[in-house]
């Protein structure tokens, strides 16, 4: 179950650290990180976080709390795992830093106008009501999450391509994918959110 | 595990949600090589999407495993065989979802509990895989060489594996030790065995930002602007990959790129499974789908529809020897 | 001495026989030399050449020889025939793979070859041993910690009486006070229980050890063998025989109250790791202070050592000490939170699996310098430098700061007896050697450290050495004591007496006891040699030994000043004394005899006097230029052998005679060559000083010393000072050696000849 | 390695030695000094193991073969020591005492008439990779292993045999040294107490993926840059970039190249730093312009060494870069580039050099087929331990075989293990 991280203001106060270990997928695991900073020199677009999963780690330590959870690190991971896989202490980096991204929205860390945070709300829409993932609607109510007006610029910006994906057939005109098991799917997810509210993960 | 008793080894067949629309050429060239490669296909029932990259912040880490859990469970309801996929996240996914419930007694008790809800239920150690994989430890480079009748002569290929095809389970033990994370061979094998030209190529597995570029291209526009640069300086007639996502993301950027940057990039993206079965001697619009390629492959259009002798489809079935698991 | 029946014989295999004329050789022997046996073959190393030889030796036609042939470097089994001395005259590297065939010079070359083997083989003597009388098996240890005992036991184990002497009134050192130990056998991972109680009840029930405690060494004198030792008991003095000694006199925490500056004495919880242990071990882990619990504690790393002020060195063994207290600290309370600060973590080896395991427990480590430790507040500010900012740590129960390790190289405890000669000696013999001899850029730029004479302790000599040279073993600046540490680290400057353990250089527990077993090793080969009377390393087996004809000695006291290993003693009439089973035979003492009156059996002045002299020298008119060169046997004339391995070609002129040591160069040698004629000559061996290769530790650098004293010699006899020059080489000059020759052979070229040519 | 149980076989003070390297032959001497009849077993075709291809020691930046020399003295002086190469041990039987050795000897093709006059290596055409420079140059397929070689005996490749060239080769032999017909043989020894000090290798780079070692020529690791430095190296001592031979004047030292990773070498090899302050030191001393990079995660310079590190921290020229490169790539202008995070100041770099020396870890060689069936545990990363009775039963490791150590450590540790050897042997009576 996610509960609020503690408040930590003095520095290396443990608790804030604890509660990453014991709620963040692989966060036990963060122990062992001996900052040799292969993780933030892997990462693709690592020039565009502000702190880079290796000091982003050691700040948790410190117990720097508010600067991790608003950090942009969680939302510059493009899922590329060469940390995971070259980290010599077998940290699972990214994994960690989904998490965290997680967490920090549900617990409001992160700000409304987070790119993720929409696509990732509008992404779900859709696996969650149609069972699939429908490029086309997903886009569209991405980039409307902003608003109409840059939604229709965002839109505008990509048609070109859009209209030549329609045209190879990549894609489609017409009502969304859907999944024979709509009702059943529904009923599933929302038992899991009931059991995560409950248990959390693991 | 898998079925021996036939003359092909059946597989459940996961397409995942992009061979509905921007990998539509991925899933049909898969279904087309498929036969040739003793594989039978057996699509999954009703299946649906996996999560991708952002499932866990939409919907939260234990819907995202339940999303995956319903998979497995109509997987179990359609036989003990492997489940395979094309699609580089949905392995991801999958395999590693299925991993970890087999792990943690706790999550699969959960996964179950949820499952309930919709009377499924998950309770076999299914085995996920990824079809390089299968086509590398299962039917082997060498009979995909014996499969070629169209070499793909004088073609030069930039092997371009991205990442989640590899990373993090290409080398692990549940993920068939196939290949190694950094610098993996697989991909300008299959291109070697089809009669094509590998040009060596540093950015194999460099990230394309795909998963970022749908919210913000801007941010990661650089990183498929390298990738293309470097297929470019190498001489490459294609890029060849694996994962739908780094298919559409390098092939669809490359004007807006060009706009930015001031290049002149227009170089096509394939998939190795369009390659196939181009040099199977296949249909190149029916199962090699190369119709749909944004920016058109005309080399390869070329040796499509050039000589060397066509093949009638499902012509003499791969015999269940030559593939034989050890 | 029975009839001395010399034998020649010849090789002409390997391209000697190309290169030289044999015959001519063989005229030389017979003729100038009336060698009665003289023998040509095609390859003397052939089965059938050895059994030739053999056959002479074994007809008692023959009974000493010179083999003209390879290098004494190689071939040396097979050229081996029962007691017969075998001289060695270089005709292949020398002269076969070194000099053009068949040319006149080539020719003159080898002929002096013969000339110099003939004359060496005239004056050795197969060595008489020096047996020690009061011989004696025991082997001697002091210190009764984990390297003192498990050096009894295991000299006890190999069938050695065992005299373990311990100055407290307990043994177990600073091990029994440990309240644990680090893992030192796979899985490497877990707190181990404290073991050494085994140990000191093993050695206390070993019928083989006699036990000492509350004991100190007044005097150590003899040598191996036959060491007298003088030990008091409270006041109550014995004397003891030992035939071989093991110093195992471990270390102490390096003291607290000069770390002010980290907080030591601003309150009662900022602790040592020391004090830490005690409590562990009392298992009241409470604050000092009020009482209260520990639940938040931290240790600061580095507290003295690495730090030029205070101890220079790595103490090696504080980062797993700390680490195995956080753990035992965390284990004790799931609510305790325990903190490393560092500069640089240091587990080596398989210490790594320990680190992981202390991390995994949640003890956490932070990079930087501790700055500030406030005892009032408890708190540790330090430059955190993977966050880039001054983190104040805290507030904390305790900080523990991991001070380091100072040698008992010398006893703080016991006044030296004769002070002013224990000073002498730390005076002359510590400072001139830096901590770690760093060689090759970077030698010129200061010292290690800046505050060099920090290191060396105070207190009194742990033996009392009674020796000429003073009572301390030496010591290096960096306190620990003197080791040829890389490739002989047992090797001491005191025959016979072995320093294991921390003494040596930090260590933890588990290598202090295996470092103990190479010492006793050491120690029962001193015993077994000097039983023989055979030399201890390097030159083992040789029986010769240093014989002063006192006759002509003038008590000039150079030898008991010069020599490296301190083996000649003075007696009331200040006559040298040599103790020959502490001497190791570099001839270092020969070199420094002005009357040349000091003689080994089978190498002495007078022998390399006449092979000087046994070369012909051509007149000034000839054009033919004589240099000789006078090579360390160890590194330079391998090299030269290389050079000659590579078929490097050098200057024909060069005549080459190999030395145990350029310590063991007499001044006379210098002389007799120039009035014999010769126009230059050239000292070739070990690099001196600081970072000194030579492996008799002084000799190269006290010949380089008196050798800069020969331009007035030759100021004397009108020559110029250039005629004689010093080279360091080193043993893998091969490429350079024969440039070296041949710059000095066109310098002396250049010259007018020698003018006392022909005298 | 097999073990037909522990049947006695006859009696015997022998102290077996496996392994010619600085540990073996320090071993073997330090037993035969003590009065001990010792078998010394090395399988290539002479001593010296990995100590006689380092250009240098450090801290002293001396020569390996000086002390080598004393050594080889040592053993060419002492009776009691047999040193038998091309020779490894196939099997192990008996206790304590009385133990039955089975040995595999190699063919040399060259017998012990040998004088090391060269003609063989002038009679054949044939090139083969120089073992002693790891494979950085060649050898004619007839030589002498090294300049310092013990014993200085020359060794044919079997290529030259399958080649045909036996006859030739025989015959350019005035010695009869020659002997084509060299079948592999084995043979049984009867010895009372067994040392294996059967060494490390380097940690094969090519598992380092990230690291392009099979890339790029300038790409080298630490054992290939002590050739680079010897005299009697490929290069004569010049360090020279392997692409082109143009001076590597831009030089990065990559620490933990395998070691202190899960994925590779979980332990700290130990001896990588004061390796690479050593390289540093090699740049630098042939170079006045020169810029030395060093990256690390700990500069491990344990007890006195710490002065080494201070010298090396003295000079302006040499940057220790707190760093794990995550990945090597080759540049446009043909250099490798390291990319990585520096983590004191947290940039991301992208930095060209002439040359990259992967600071590769030591594994220990026991780990293939040489592991001894009685007494030692082999622990998780292969090295070999005492059992709990401190080796009562009569074998024991010494060296690298036992743990990742310097060479001093090493000679320490085979001194060690002579004298528990030497206490089996007489308490085996």
């Amino acid at each position: 179950m996610t509960v609020a991280p503690p408040d930590t203001s003095t520095k290396y106060d443990l608790d804030f650290a604890k509660w990453v270990y014991e709620n963040i997928e692989g966060g036990d695991k963060l122990a062992l990180c001996m900052q040799c900073g292969v993780c933030s020199g892997s990462c693709p677009i690592g020039v565009q976080m502000d702190y880079g999963p290796r000091k982003l780690f050691m700040m948790i330590r410190a117990g720097m709390k508010e600067e991790v959870m608003t950090s942009s690190t969680q939302w510059n991971c493009t899922s590329c795992y060469r940390c995971v896989v070259r980290c010599p202490r077998s940290v699972p980096v990214t994994y960690i830093l989904q998490d965290l991204a997680a967490k920090s929205a549900e617990l409001g860390y992160a700000q409304k106008t987070n790119e993720n945070v929409n696509f990732a709300r509008s992404f779900w829409w859709s696996a969650k009501t149609f069972g699939r993932t429908d490029e086309r609607l997903v886009t569209a109510l991405y980039y409307f999450s902003f608003g109409l007006k840059e939604g229709y610029q965002r839109g505008l910006a990509n048609l070109k391509i859009a209209l030549n994906f329609v045209k190879r057939g990549r894609m489609h005109i017409g009502l969304p994918h859907r999944i024979k098991g709509r009702r059943q799917l529904k009923a599933i997810l929302a038992k899991a959110e009931e059991i995560a509210k409950r248990e959390g993960l693991h | 595990m898998t079925d021996n008793t036939t003359d092909k080894k059946k597989f459940t067949y996961y397409p995942g949600c992009s061979s509905q629309g921007s990998a539509r050429h991925l899933d049909e060239s898969l279904r087309a090589i498929a036969p040739e490669l003793g594989i039978e296909l057996d699509e999954l029932e009703d299946w649906n999407c996996c999560g991708a990259s952002v499932g866990h912040i939409g919907g939260g880490q234990l819907p995202n495993v339940a999303l995956t859990g319903r998979n497995l469970a109509h997987a179990q309801r359609q036989g003990r065989q492997d489940v395979v996929t094309g699609c580089a996240a949905c392995y991801l996914n999958t395999h590693g979802g299925n991993e970890k419930i087999k792990a943690d007694v706790n999550l699969r008790r959960k996964v179950n509990d949820a499952l309930a809800a919709g009377d499924l239920s998950y309770d076999e150690d299914l085995r996920v895989r990824h079809m390089c994989e299968v086509i590398v430890n299962e039917v082997g480079v060498d009979k995909v060489k014996e499969r070629v009748t169209k070499p793909l002569t004088g073609l030069k290929v930039a092997g371009y594996v991205g990442c989640q095809t590899v990373r993090p389970f290409a080398n692990t033990d549940a993920g068939g030790e196939y290949d190694t994370y950094d610098d993996p061979a697989f991909l300008d094998d299959f291109t070697e065995a089809l009669g094509a030209e590998p040009v060596p190529f540093q950015h194999k597995t460099a990230c394309c930002g795909g998963s970022v570029a749908v919210m913000s291209p801007d941010r990661t526009l650089h990183l498929v602007k390298n990738i293309l640069e470097e297929a470019k300086q190498a001489g490459a007639d294609v890029i060849s990959t694996p994962c739908p996502l780094c298919q559409t993301n390098v092939e669809m950027y490359q004007e807006q790129i060009n706009e930015k940057f001031g290049t002149d990039y227009n170089i096509p993206v394939v998939f190795y499974s369009q390659l196939m079965a181009v040099a199977f001697g296949l249909d190149a619009k029916k199962d090699a789908a190369l119709h749909r390629n944004t920016i058109a492959p005309e080399k390869l259009e070329e040796l499509a529809t050039g000589r060397g002798e066509a093949k009638p489809r499902g012509a003499e079935p791969a015999s269940p020897a030559a593939i034989g698991r050890d | 001495m029975s009839e001395k029946k010399p034998a020649v014989y010849l090789c002409k295999g390997c391209g000697i026989g190309e290169a030289v004329d044999v015959d001519a050789l063989e005229t030389v022997a017979k003729s100038e030399f009336k060698i009665g046996r003289c023998l040509q073959h095609a390859a003397l190393c052939s089965d059938d050449g050895l059994a030739t030889i053999r056959n002479d030796v074994e007809s008692g036609s023959v009974n000493r020889m010179v083999i003209a042939a390879c290098s004494h470097r190689v071939m040396t089994d097979k050229f081996q025939f029962g007691a017969a001395p075998v001289v060695r005259a270089g005709l292949r590297e020398q002269v076969a793979w070194s000099q053009p065939a068949k040319a006149e010079d080539t020719q003159m070359l080898a002929a002096d070859q013969i000339r110099m083997g003939v004359t060496q083989l005239s004056r050795t003597e197969t060595p008489a041993p020096s047996v020690v009388q009061e011989f004696s098996r025991t082997v001697m240890v002091v210190g009764g910690g984990i390297t003192g005992l498990t050096a009894a036991r295991e000299a006890a184990k190999a069938g050695y009486p065992v005299l373990l002497v311990e100055k407290t009134d307990r043994l177990g050192g600073w091990a029994a006070k440990w309240s644990a130990r680090m893992p030192h056998r796979p899985p490497y991972r877990d707190v181990q229980p404290n073991d050494v109680g085994k140990l000191v009840t093993a050695v206390q029930a070993d019928k083989q050890i006699t036990v000492k405690t509350n004991t100190l060494i007044t005097r150590t004198a003899g040598q191996p063998g036959a060491f007298a030792v003088t030990l008091s008991q409270g006041g109550q003095e014995t004397t003891e025989r030992v035939g071989a000694i093991v110093v195992a006199t471990g270390w102490r925490p390096y003291d607290a109250s000069k770390l002010g500056h980290l907080g030591h004495g601003s309150s009662p919880d900022v602790v040592t790791g020391i004090e830490l242990e005690a409590m562990l071990k009392a298992g009241t882990l409470t604050r000092k202070s009020n009482g209260a619990p520990v639940e938040r504690i931290a240790f600061v790393q580095c507290a003295g050592s690495r730090d030029p002020d205070h101890l220079p060195y790595c103490s090696s063994v504080c980062c797993g000490v700390s680490i195995k207290q956080a753990l035992q600290v965390v284990t004790r309370s799931p609510k305790a939170s325990a903190y490393i600060v560092y500069e640089e973590l240091r587990t080596p080896g398989t210490a790594e699996e320990f680190y992981r395991q202390a991390q995994k427990a949640g003890v956490i480590f932070m990079k930087g310098k501790a700055g500030k430790v406030d005892g009032g507040r408890m708190t540790v500010t330090y430059q955190d430098e993977l966050l880039g900012m001054d983190v104040p740590l805290g507030p904390l129960d305790m900080i523990v700061l991991a001070t380091g390790m100072v040698p008992n190289s010398t006893n703080p405890d016991a006044p030296a007896v004769e002070p002013e000669k224990g000073e002498a000696q730390l005076k002359d013999d510590i400072n001139p050697v830096a901590p770690i001899k760093v060689a090759g850029y970077l030698s010129g730029e200061g010292k290690a450290w800046p505050h060099i004479d920090k290191g060396v302790p105070p207190g009194g000599p742990i033996l009392n050495l009674q020796y000429r040279q003073g009572p301390h073993i030496p010591i290096l600046a960096d306190g620990f004591s003197d080791s040829h540490y890389i490739c002989f680290p047992y090797e001491t400057r005191r025959s016979g007496i072995y320093t294991a353990g921390p003494v040596r250089r930090p260590m933890d527990m588990a290598e202090s006891a295996e470092d103990a077993m190479g010492a006793v090793l050491k120690a029962i080969q001193a015993i077994e040699g000097s039983k023989m009377g055979s030399s201890l390393h390097p030159r083992v087996g040789d029986l010769s030994f240093p014989k002063i004809g006192h006759d002509k000695c003038t008590k000039c006291r150079r030898c008991t000043v010069e020599c490296p290993f301190g083996a000649i003693d003075e007696d009331e009439q200040g006559r040298p004394v040599i103790n020959p089973s502490r001497c190791r035979r570099c001839g270092t003492c020969m070199g420094a005899c002005p009357v040349q009156t000091i003689t080994f059996d089978n190498y002495n002045p007078q022998m390399v006097n006449a092979m000087i002299e046994a070369n012909e020298i051509p007149d000034e008119f000839s054009e033919k230029p004589r240099i000789l060169v006078l090579a360390c046997e160890n590194d330079a004339y391998p090299a030269i052998d290389m050079a000659g391995i590579n078929r490097h070609q050098w200057s024909p002129f060069v005549r080459i005679i190999p030395v145990r040591c350029l310590g063991s160069v007499t001044m006379q040698w210098i002389s007799t060559a120039l009035q014999k004629g010769y126009d230059g000559i050239m000292l070739m061996g070990c690099k001196s000083g600081d970072d000194y290769q030579c492996h008799f530790v002084k000799g190269s650098g006290i010949a380089k010393e008196r050798m800069s004293k020969v331009g007035e010699t030759l100021k004397s006899l009108m020559l110029e000072k250039e005629r004689v020059t010093m080279e360091e080489v080193s043993i893998a000059d091969s490429h350079r050696v024969p440039e070296v020759v041949n710059k000095f052979a066109e310098l002396i070229g250049a010259m007018d000849p020698n003018p006392m040519k022909g005298f | 390695m097999t073990l037909d149980g522990p049947k006695a076989g006859p009696k015997s003070q022998t102290i077996l030695v496996v392994g010619g390297g600085i540990a073996g032959i320090t071993a073997a001497l330090e037993a035969a000094e003590t009065g001990h009849e010792v078998v010394l077993l090395e399988q290539g075709p002479s001593l010296g193991g990995r100590v006689t291809r380092l250009a240098r020691y450090f801290p002293k930046l001396c020569h390996p073969t000086c002390g080598l020399e004393i050594n080889y003295q040592r053993i060419k002086k002492n009776p009691r020591l047999k040193v038998m190469t091309m020779c490894e041990p196939t099997a192990v039987a008996g206790r304590k005492g009385a133990f039955t050795v089975t040995i595999r000897r190699h063919p040399r093709y060259v017998n012990d008439k040998c004088t090391a006059c060269g003609e063989c290596a002038k009679a054949t055409a044939i090139r083969v990779p120089n073992p002693y420079n790891y494979g950085l140059d060649k050898v004619s397929a007839a030589y002498l292993p090294h300049e310092h070689a013990m014993p200085m005996r020359y060794v044919i490749d079997p290529a030259a045999m399958r080649a045909g060239e036996g006859a030739k080769l025989k015959a350019a032999c005035a010695y009869g040294a020659v002997d084509p017909d060299e079948k592999e043989t084995t043979f049984e020894l009867s010895v009372g107490a067994i040392i294996w000090a059967t060494g490390w290798r380097p940690y094969d780079p090519n598992k380092l993926d990230v690291y392009s070692y099979g890339h790029s020529a300038d790409i080298i690791n630490n054992v290939e840059m002590e050739r680079l430095a010897a005299h009697d190296g490929p290069t004569q001592g010049k360090i020279l970039r392997p692409s082109n031979g143009e001076p590597a004047k831009r030089v990065a030292l990559i620490q933990c190249a395998g070691s202190r990773d899960n994925n590779h070498l979980p332990y700290c090899s130990r001896i990588c730093c004061l390796g690479s302050l050593k390289h540093a030191a090699y740049v630098r001393e042939q170079y006045a312009d020169a810029e030395v990079h060093i990256y690390y995660i700990d500069i491990r310079a344990h007890d006195k060494l710490e002065a080494f590190y201070n010298k090396v921290r003295s000079d302006p020229q040499v940057r220790f870069i707190k760093s794990k490169p995550a990945h090597i790539r080759v540049g446009d202008d043909g250099r490798p580039v390291l990319f990585g995070e520096r983590t004191i100041d947290r940039q991301i770099y992208a930095e060209p050099y002439d040359l990259v020396v992967l600071a590769t870890g030591m594994e220990p060689s026991a780990v293939e087929g040489y592991r001894p069936a009685v007494s030692l545990a082999a622990d998780d990363y292969g090295f070999l331990v005492a059992n709990e009775q401190d080796g009562d039963d009569g074998i024991f490791s010494a060296g690298v075989a036992s743990g990742p150590l310097d060479v001093s450590m090493s000679v320490q540790s085979a001194t060690a293990a002579a004298l528990k050897a030497v206490q089996a042997v007489r308490s085996g009576m």
